[in-house]
């Protein structure tokens, strides 16, 4: 494999020299697959399913040291590629068995998948080499672009400007103005962005106490439906946890709340599990499980 | 009789191609000089052979659906001088990768370009389309959305006559077909 | 080793005179080249009768204080017919925008134009040069680049008496006069 090929280098990775924490610029790579490109390269991997399961550690960490820098759309490519990556791994670190039931089927099917995308990727990732190689001679090649000789300049048939006054100061306006992406906005989707981290937070906070509390004091400081909306998550994830039991005596009636857990249990991995999501939504909620419960840590490469 | 004749056209040929300013097609020049396109072409390798051989300052190339004359890359250094700014930005490599796949698999939509590359391609293929190196042709059938394609200008800056002239994928993987045509059908 | 040595030269000097678009001094060459003025003279003759023994399509000849490449007076027919028919007689998008470009911000430098349009538009310029809608006019004092302004012909072709009476912009555009008054000042 070409090393020059993928966007991303060593260079990129290092430690941040105030919190010691482990930083990476994920977004010098261009999406999961050149940074699994990247990575088998890196070990002078061929890409075969070992090499993938090789290096899937490495590319979780990647993506947990990346933290907020990737977006959502983003975000959710690379936690795909790596619940895949973690599968096959397992499927790895197992005896072989056979294949049981249909999940088992489904996990089969997505590894063959993303070995596939993969090697399509790489497949066209090395036709962008051919390109890259012919523009680099065309650059070389200048071809003649000078002024016509005066005595054809006078043959040049008489020039058509094709718009009238009002088009051609719309061509004006359009071409003076900047550059602008044209974009669908989707800023109205974003309301104010709500952590379900710090909701979480709020709520060990006030639990730890030990009272039982009503989960409509639990939220009366809230000012928006959006976190009431995530301090019932997080509820629920501390319910899960075993920190907080639950009580609602009828239907859509008052939810009562009470901390079950040691009351000096900051339960550091509960925010884990929400990871900074700010669109707190299932089926991401799964995918960061599959990451956070991982528990590791990341580290440097 | 036949070889002055030859001069003639070669020396007419030579004269157009250097007051061009885009590649012209053998049929255009055959046209303009009222002689069968055949002859033309033969005249158009000849040249490019002939300057090849005496080594001269200058190629002829097919470029995109016509030809053109190029300095020599071998004096590119002395040349730049010259060449003034603005002509030389490079392609990125995510540019570089949605052009493979668009030449490859044209007409294609965005998102088949996007699930082969990974990632989300709505920014590099606006650069590509108002740099004019990829156009809009048409719209998927199924999915509505825009079917994007190569264009003349593409072939142009990277030297190719035409996208038949790319490497063949199928060495590079021989399973990329199947995988291929089986996510084009979702 | 000599001739090779003057085959290199050879072709170093005319890839040179194929981009340049004014006469070039054999000075300037030389010191371009590393070479001589002398050699480079000497050069300059052997290609000029170098082109008249091969009756290529083209001559190289002294003009004013240097030497430039020209079509060959033999066929110029061919090449009026070419530029007679073979030229568009509408303007291209990018022509049409760079010209609207220049009405409304002359007298522009072409690398403000460049800037402002995210492209180089080196040869749109020379089109509009050559189609006598746009003319140099002096230089700007702090960069020293030739200042586009727009011609009697212009104005012509769009039926106006004066640049005064294109339409106001800033209806157009809301935001036109902060970015106008933005970019002015780089």
């Amino acid at each position: 494999m070409d090393e020059a090929g993928g966007s991303g280098t060593a260079s990129d990775i290092g430690v941040a020299p105030g919190d010691g924490r482990f930083h990476v610029t994920l977004t010098n790579f261009e999406g999961p697959f050149d940074l699994l490109l990247s990575l088998i390269s890196k070990h002078k991997l061929d890409v075969t399913e070992i090499a993938l399961s090789q290096v899937t550690d490495e590319f979780i960490n990647y993506i947990e040291a990346a933290g907020d820098s990737l977006d959502l759309g983003q975000a959710t490519e690379f936690v795909v590629v790596a619940a895949t990556l973690l599968d096959l791994k397992a499927a790895r670190l197992l005896p072989s068995a056979d294949v049981e039931d249909e999940d088992d089927l489904a996990a089969l099917e997505a590894r063959d998948l993303l070995f596939a995308r993969l090697l399509a990727y790489r497949a066209f990732r090395e036709a962008a080499d051919f390109l890259r190689a012919h523009e680099l001679d065309q650059s070389r090649r200048f071809s003649r672009e000078v002024s016509l000789e005066p005595r054809f300049a006078g043959a040049l048939p008489d020039v058509l400007l094709g718009v009238g006054v009002e088009a051609f100061a719309a061509l004006a306006a359009k071409a003076v103005q900047p550059q602008v992406p044209v974009e669908v906005s989707t800023s109205h989707l974003h309301v104010p962005r709500v952590s379900v981290r710090e909701h979480a937070g709020i709520l060990r906070q006030r639990l730890a106490g030990g009272a039982t509390t009503s989960f409509r004091s639990l939220t009366s400081d809230c000012s928006t439906t959006l976190e009431v909306v995530a301090r019932f998550l997080a509820l629920l994830d501390l319910h899960t946890r075993g920190s907080v039991s639950l009580e609602q005596l009828t239907a859509l009636g008052e939810l009562h709340v009470r901390w079950t857990a040691a009351k000096e249990d900051a339960d550091p991995e509960a925010g884990q599990v929400w990871d900074d999501q700010e669109q707190p939504d299932g089926p991401d909620a799964t995918q960061a499980q599959v990451v956070g419960d991982d528990g590791r840590q990341p580290r440097p490469a | 009789m036949t070889a002055a004749i030859d001069e003639h056209l070669r020396g007419a040929v030579e004269a157009i191609l250097f007051v061009v300013d885009t590649p012209v097609p053998a049929a255009t020049l055959a046209e303009l000089l009222d002689v069968e396109e055949v002859i033309v072409t033969e005249q158009l390798h000849a040249l490019a052979s002939e300057y090849e051989r005496q080594h001269r300052g200058f190629t002829l190339r097919p470029a995109g659906e016509g030809w053109r004359l190029y300095t020599r890359e071998e004096y590119a250094e002395h040349v730049e001088r010259y060449v003034t700014e603005g002509q030389r930005a490079r392609l990125t490599q995510a540019a570089l990768e949605t052009l493979a796949v668009v030449a490859y698999r044209q007409p294609v939509t965005r998102s088949r370009i996007s699930a082969i590359r990974g990632v989300s391609v709505d920014g590099v293929i606006r650069t590509l389309l108002s740099r004019g190196l990829v156009a809009e042709e048409g719209s998927d059938p199924q999915t509505g959305g825009g079917l994007y394609v190569t264009t003349e200008l593409f072939l142009e800056k990277l030297g190719l006559s035409s996208v038949s002239e790319l490497p063949d994928l199928a060495p590079l993987l021989p399973d990329v077909e199947s995988v291929l045509s089986e996510d084009s059908n979702p």
